[in-house]
């Protein structure tokens, strides 16, 4: 049990570290992550450049560090716009049934057909790479998992007792919705976005790394990788691998959150 | 009498913790009683009174996080509490065999009930691979299954609950144990079900002189059924007696209760409104020594003392300082 | 009383089993229909996804930038030169009536023609979709099997050591970029220690490529006996199959975990425990086997996941398949192979959905049989 | 011939002796066999048809002949070069221009023979040279640009003599049927295919070859490789050493390096820039060849049409606050010839040579408060991905040069094939980009990059009459002083004018094992299998 909840501690310390790098990353490093030239091109890691430069002699520490904020950035707008309308339909669909159930489930299942990085692929090269559109793919992918989690949730519910005595008591429709069914469907959802977040960030990274992803000269770990790729062959291993940690930290601390709410969630671990 | 002869089953002392999210749960304190071959014996109480966990400690299948702390169960002599696992899991099935509740979930739902019945004879008998299907279609006939033949290629949820239940006492019954633990055997079964059921687990032990151990909610099906009647509450075993003085003498006062209420005609314990309060928590540290004084109207100063046996009548006993009078109950 | 009950119930229990049988031989034929009707079912229920998809792909692949009538043109047409080739290509009409010409094409089977390959898209789909599905298929063989074991081992001992470190080993796995994961591996394996072979598609161009049958090389070499090319094949195929495979183990072991540990505490497992069955029956004849289905559904979802970070990894191990297909012919704003691709992937998708179904039907009795 | 005999005797005795002794007959076939990586294939095996890409002309120049190819030279760096001043036979034994100038008599080689074993004659020349004429496309106008442009120009005298008519006296015309677009086809194999919508046969030839040349197609599977083997009858030029040829695509750059260094591949030509350096550094087994690709060059476009490069203050400005060195060093790795910092005025009539601007800020500034644009604007930087090694850098580079100036720039890549969509529409402000011209004339050049025709590769939309009339004059100028004249006339406009500033001539490098010999540089950057082989 204390192995368990310390695997979470360790997830919630490393994102309250990267939150800090998000947030105070402009302060916290050390060069100016966009100015070119700041060391010698392609230095290995030193005293100076703790990460090593890349092939402009940027610094790659600085540049790890400014690209949480953007990485992050990503990570949550999508994921809240996913949660935001995912949870809506989700919700729609679960509660009123018929119609709603049928349109919803069926765009769901829609999304749900396309392999999903292809999808963000395609929904990214149509509208063009701008940090907007990476979200907007990668809230889409998203969004047939809210909307099954959330109408799952409200299906279930919507016939108990205190919706029925909610609607005795005069409640709207809406009112139910909001005040009664909806905060059922936070605790499975708070796992999905737990987990979610640390895939979008993947999803960012992948797109960057097939050149659709933010442009140059803008800071974001999978694109740091992508430069750094070609560089591991002639042994300058250090500018992919600092951001590829980064990145994988990052995702890692998600998914062992996801991992340690859904177990504090799933009542077959409580058997 | 009872005491010249060697008990099939003897439990004494027995305490089983649980350790849970909310902390350490004492599930069984102290309980003790013995079994001899060929008696029925019923143990009823509340749910999580502790009589299902009683008998997954004596069989060595609790959950991972229970653990038996005290005691011993000697079975025919042999000391379960101590034995191996493998001791343990040769003697199941085979001689202590367990029939449970909700007889549809209880079976493999993807596998056919003959193929069930072949494995727990595969397990504990010399049967050959060849000879083992007759086995298996002959225990589905003698639980009175009709055409065994077609029912041994039945899936669990092709068979109605009755017939469910006919195949968990196939399968208890296979091996020809000395000991069926029948657990709430009529739980989720319609009532003519039940009636029929119960008949089949009375006759079957009888015909084969087996010792059973009927757990239940229903007081009304333990003294149709039982010879003696052991009464549980939150892990502790408050009165045992034979069951006709049970019914007419009945000395703790929770046992008291429960047949009042019986008397007004309540299905089972289950439904029983009138016993006040609840079942207390069993992680609370400042548990008094009865665990039923919460509850009792007859709570005295001596409650707060450890909790004693006491005989109070020919193979009666009752843990209650303060134990009703006999004439009350009358 | 009692035993006038008994016969009673008894009585009921015969009319009723003589009711239940009859009732059977009635249904059996119509019952394998409804195995059928089943899969038709689910079949036709997926129509709308499809027909979604179609849409979806058309209305995508329009909207990408690019004009791929100036890439037909030549590099030096002049703009007239290219409207020409425009009106010739049909992207000049209206979206409505490029979408039925679009339909009109489908239904012909015909997917377009690839600029960047020159070929039609639906036999460079053929050519290279074995190529994908090996791959795909080998690291979800790589998954499973070593996704299961942690799994289970992870569920007969929760809260313990193993589990914890199944889970970390996992997690680790799930959040390593492939592409990420696809370099190191061949940096390690091939560059630095030299074990695994160079990373340049299916086959070292020193062999020839068995002769196509199956369009699976491991199958194609076995098939032509020739022992040689079947390890050549597979070591090309162990480093990329290992990327992808490291990234789907995180999501089949943890199903599999709650799945164990869902069926360990239920009342069959306690039944047969009860029973004295040895732990091996209990553990992989009841439990594992009960616990299979709802792995099996996530295995569906993995599926699509793999044909996702497929892409990525083709593109660094250059490994032939549909994946790098597309995503050059994205890049390259190439339609008709991102069409393709992604109605191919779709149909793909919903053929293993069926072929899950079926493996549901096999496994669980209840879907075989009460469909 | 003699050689070729004894060659062909000698290999047959090494055949035979070696039998027995399979270790070397396993080296000898590795070393008939060449394996190359590069990060793209054909789509197309004849060049002739819409769209066919850069990797396709490679399949025409070995595949296929023509009548005339060039000569040899060796390159100051010891790189074996083609040589644009000499014309060789290939199809043709021989050919005489009349006395007028205005045609050309081609005899044919009498022994030729398509891979099919059909000899090749008069006819099969005139039909192949009517469909690059007639097909449009790109065939066509390559043809154009050295007045070859209609079917009746080309006369078949007898099965071995053709004749090509002038329409005008084009010093271009004879070096243009020796690139790529002009091979010889199996006219009656191809006819064979031939359907009412297709007269050319085009979406045949697409899958097949119906050539004559130094290889023959063994297998090509799009996307992933293709394979050559060699043409044993084919007696137009000597007999290449390499008998098999594997050629896959490795879209990995990293992955294709570390092939090269562990010896699995023989060959390579597209890598970044930093890899060749590296390579050519490290005097490991891989050697590197490298030469300045002939009439390209690497520049920044800017569009004429609109504000603020409307301005010629403000592009020379730009053309002052780029930063050439460190372009060259840290994006192009020295894999590129210096093209700033030269004279005020051209000197000659050599092309590419160096624009007289250098990185200079204050003068930048300078101009653009001259043009009134002290506080700066914003504007976008696009470039091709299909570059990004090289300019992604680049573009960053200029990002941050531009801001001193008060140029806010947002850098914009633009997928590969998007990238001549949008180069044809002429609205992208500012972009970076790569063009050159196979025949190696200024004239050439200038008439595609900056005249007022408006061809596509005209990226800024510059017009100028005056440059026009400079450039038209020039191609058909027959005196050289004049010539001269003219050509430095108009280099002098485009430096002053700036509508474009060219950052470094690109180099052509290919990477390959030490006993890989005979590579040859040719300007269409294409690989000929023909001349290499392994020591």
């Amino acid at each position: 049990m204390a192995r368990e909840h310390g695997l979470t501690l360790i997830a919630l310390v490393l994102l309250a570290g990267f939150a800090v790098l998000a947030l105070g990353g402009g302060w916290l490093a050390p060069y100016d992550p966009l100015a070119t030239g700041v060391g010698a091109s392609l230095a290995p890691p030193d005293v100076h450049h703790w990460f090593g430069t890349d092939a402009l002699g940027r610094d790659i520490l600085s540049r790890v560090i400014s690209a949480a904020r953007l990485d992050f950035g990503i990570a949550i707008a999508a994921v809240a716009v996913s949660f935001v309308i995912g949870a809506t339909l989700g919700c729609l669909a679960g509660f009123y049934g018929g119609w709603y159930d049928r349109i919803i489930g069926r765009l769901a299942d829609t999304i749900m057909a396309f392999p999903l990085f292809v999808l963000a692929m395609g929904v990214v090269a149509a509208l063009g790479n701008t940090v907007a559109n990476i979200v907007i793919a990668t809230a889409l992918i998203n969004l047939p998992f809210y909307i099954r989690v959330a109408r799952a949730e409200v299906n279930m519910r919507r016939e108990a007792g205190y919706v029925e005595a909610a609607r005795l008591c005069g409640a709207s429709n809406r009112q139910i919705l909001a005040l009664h069914l909806f905060p059922n469907v936070l605790p499975p959802m708070m796992v999905q976005i737990s987990l979610n977040l640390g895939w979008a960030i993947l999803n960012a990274a992948g797109l960057s790394f097939i050149g659709l992803g933010v442009r140059p000269p803008a800071a974001e770990w999978g694109i740091m990788v992508a430069e750094g790729a070609q560089l591991i062959v002639s042994g300058e291993w250090w500018v992919a691998f600092f951001p590829g940690l980064a990145l994988m930290l990052a995702v890692f601390a998600f998914n062992l959150l996801g991992d340690g709410a859904r177990d504090l969630i799933d009542p077959r671990r409580r058997s | 009498m009872t005491e010249h002869r060697v008990p099939l089953l003897k439990v004494d002392n027995l305490h089983v913790q649980f350790s849970t999210r909310r902390g350490i749960a004492r599930v069984l304190d102290g309980v003790s009683f013995h079994l001899d071959r060929g008696e029925t014996l019923g143990i009823v109480g509340e749910s999580g009174s502790g009589k299902s966990v009683l008998f997954l400690a004596l069989l060595g299948i609790l959950e991972g996080n229970a653990s038996i702390t005290q005691g011993s169960a000697q079975f025919g002599g042999f000391e379960l509490l101590r034995a191996s696992q493998s001791e343990l899991a040769n003697l199941r099935g085979r001689e202590l065999a367990m029939v449970f509740q909700n007889p549809r979930a209880a079976l493999n739902p993807i596998r056919r009930v003959g193929q069930q019945i072949e494995d727990i004879l595969l397990r504990h008998s010399a049967v050959t691979r060849s000879a083992v299907r007759a086995r298996a279609i002959d225990a589905l006939r003698q639980v009175q299954i009709n055409d065994p033949e077609a029912r041994y290629h039945a899936y669990p949820f092709e068979l109605s609950g009755g017939q469910c239940q006919r195949v968990m006492i196939a399968m208890a019954l296979a091996c020809r144990p000395a000991l069926l633990i029948a657990d709430e055997p009529t739980t989720g079964l319609d009532v003519t079900t039940q009636a029929a059921i119960m008949a089949l687990i009375r006759d079957l032990t009888k015909v084969r002189q087996m010792a059973t151990i009927l757990v239940t909610h229903d007081l009304g099906l333990a003294g149709e059924s039982c010879d003696r009647i052991a009464v549980m509450h939150a892990g502790h075993l408050v009165e045992i007696a034979p069951t006709a003085r049970l019914f007419s003498a009945p000395r703790h006062p929770y046992t008291a209760k429960l047949l009042a209420c019986t008397a007004y005609g309540a299905e089972s314990i289950e439904d029983l409104a009138s016993v006040p309060g609840q079942l207390p928590n069993l992680t609370r540290a400042d548990l008094p020594p009865c665990r039923f004084s919460e509850r009792c109207n007859r709570q005295l100063a001596a409650c707060a003392l450890p909790l004693a046996y006491q005989e109070i009548g020919p193979a009666h006993w009752v843990a209650c300082c303060n134990p009703e009078r006999a004439e009350e109950a009358a | 009383m009692k035993p006038s009950l008994d016969t009673h119930s008894d009585m009921a229990g015969t009319v009723w089993a003589a009711w239940r049988d009859r009732l059977a031989r009635l249904i059996r034929p119509l019952r394998r229909l409804g195995w059928l009707g089943f899969l038709l079912r689910r079949l036709a229920g997926a129509l709308p996804s499809l027909c979604g998809v179609i849409v979806v792909t058309f209305i995508l692949t329009r909207a990408l930038p690019g004009d791929p009538a100036a890439y037909f043109a030549g590099p030096a047409a002049s703009q007239s030169a290219v409207e020409e080739v425009r009106h010739a290509l049909g992207l000049d009409r209206s979206l409505l009536v490029q979408f039925g010409l679009y339909l009109q094409d489908l239904a012909h089977w015909d997917l377009g023609r690839s600029v960047s390959s020159g070929q039609p898209v639906a036999s460079d789909l053929l050519a290279r979709l074995p190529a994908s599905l090996e791959l795909t298929v080998t690291a979800l063989l790589l998954a499973t099997l070593t996704a299961l074991p942690l799994g289970v081992l992870a569920a007969t001992r929760p809260g313990s050591l193993v589990d914890h470190l199944c889970r970390i080993v996992a997690t680790a796995g799930v959040s390593l970029p492939t592409f990420f994961t696809g370099l190191l591996l061949s940096f390690i394996f091939y560059y630095l220690l030299g074990w695994a072979p160079a990373p340049t598609g299916r086959l070292d161009p020193t062999f020839e490529p068995p002769a196509t049958l199956t369009g699976f090389y491991l199958i194609d070499s076995l098939l032509a006996g020739d022992g040689e090319l079947f390890f050549a094949c597979l070591g090309q195929l162990i480093l990329p199959a290992v990327t992808l495979a490291l990234f789907v183990i995180a999501p089949i072991a943890r199903m599999t975990r709650a799945s164990m540990l869902g069926v360990l505490s239920s009342d069959f497992v306690r039944t047969a425990r009860a029973s004295g069955l040895s732990r091996p029956r209990i553990l992989y004849v009841y439990a594992l086997r009960n616990a299979l289905l709802p792995v099996l559904t996530t295995l569906g979802m993995v599926f699509s996941f793999l044909l996702g970070s497929s892409i990525l990894v083709e593109k660094v191990f250059a490994w032939p398949g549909v994946g790098s297909y597309a995503l050059e012919a994205l890049i390259a704003s190439d339609y008709a192979p991102v069409q393709g691709f992604v109605l191919a992937l779709a149909v793909l998708y919903l053929l293993l959905n069926l072929l899950i179904d079926i493996a549901y039907g096999v496994v669980d009795p209840r879907v075989r049989l009460e469909a | 011939m003699k050689r070729r005999l004894f060659l062909q005797s000698s290999s047959a005795v090494t055949a035979l002796t070696a039998l027995p002794l399979g270790a070397f007959a396993q080296a000898d076939r590795r070393r008939e066999l060449l394996i190359v990586a590069n990060e793209l294939g054909p789509n197309s095996l004849d060049i002739h048809t819409v769209g066919a890409n850069r990797p396709s002309y490679g399949v025409s120049w070995v595949c296929y002949d023509r009548l005339l190819t060039f000569g040899a030279k060796r390159l100051p760096n010891g790189v074996m070069s083609y040589d644009f001043s000499k014309l060789e036979p290939e199809l043709a034994e021989s050919w005489q221009v009349a006395s007028d100038g205005m045609s050309c008599t081609f005899k044919l080689r009498r022994n030729a023979r398509f891979h099919d074993g059909t000899p090749v004659t008069a006819r099969d020349v005139k039909w192949s040279l009517d469909r690059a004429v007639t097909v449009g496309g790109f065939p066509t106008f390559q043809l154009k640009a050295g007045s070859i442009e209609k079917p009746e120009q080309f006369v078949v005298i007898d099965d071995y003599t053709v004749r090509i008519d002038y329409l005008r006296k084009d010093k271009l015309l004879l070096p243009d049927l020796a690139t790529p677009v002009p091979s010889i086809f199996n006219s009656e194999l191809v006819k064979k295919h031939a359907t009412e919508h297709d007269p050319w046969a085009l979406d045949w030839t697409k899958n097949n070859v119906a050539g004559g040349g130094a290889y023959r197609l063994e297998a090509w599977r799009p996307g992933q490789e293709i394979v050559y083997v060699r043409n044993d009858n084919w007696t137009n030029g000597p007999l290449p050493k390499i008998r098999r040829i594997v050629q896959r695509d490795v879209p990995s750059a990293g992955t294709r390096r570390a092939l090269l260094e562990k010896g699995d591949i023989d060959m390579s030509f597209e890598m970044p820039p930093k890899d060749f350096l590296e390579m050519a550094q490290a005097k490991g087994r891989v050697k590197v060849a490298t030469v300045p690709i002939e009439n390209a060059l690497w520049y920044v476009g800017m569009n004429v049409k609109s504000a603020p490069f409307n301005n010629p203050q403000i592009r020379q400005a730009v053309a002052y606050a780029l930063p050439y060195e460190r372009i060259y060093e840290d994006a192009m790795y020295r894999r590129a010839e210096k093209m700033w910092g030269g004279p005020a005025h051209a000197p000659d009539a050599s092309w590419p040579q160096p624009h007289p601007y250098v990185y200079d800020i204050p003068k930048a500034r300078a101009l653009m408060k001259a043009a009134g644009a002290e506080n700066g604007f914003e504007t976008t930087l696009s470039y091709d991905l299909g570059n990004a090694t090289v300019s992604e850098p680049t573009c960053i580079l200029i990002q941050e040069s531009l801001a001193l100036i008060g140029i806010k720039v947002q850098i914009n890549k633009v997928p590969g094939a998007n990238w001549r969509g949008a180069l044809l529409k002429k609205d992208m402000p500012l972009i970076l980009n790569r063009f050159g011209g196979w025949l190696n004339y200024p004239e050439y050049f200038f008439f595609w990059a900056y005249h007022g025709q408006d061809a596509v590769f005209n990226t800024m939309s510059y017009q100028n009459p005056a440059m026009d009339k400079l450039i038209d004059a020039s191609r058909f100028e027959t005196d050289h002083q004049r010539y001269v004249a003219d050509v430095r006339g108009f280099i002098d406009i485009a430096w002053n004018d700036v509508p474009r500033v060219p950052l470094a001539q690109p180099a052509l490098d290919v990477a390959m094992q030490k006993d890989v010999q005979g590579y040859r540089y040719w300007f269409h950057l294409q690989p000929d299998y023909r001349q290499i082989f392994k020591s």
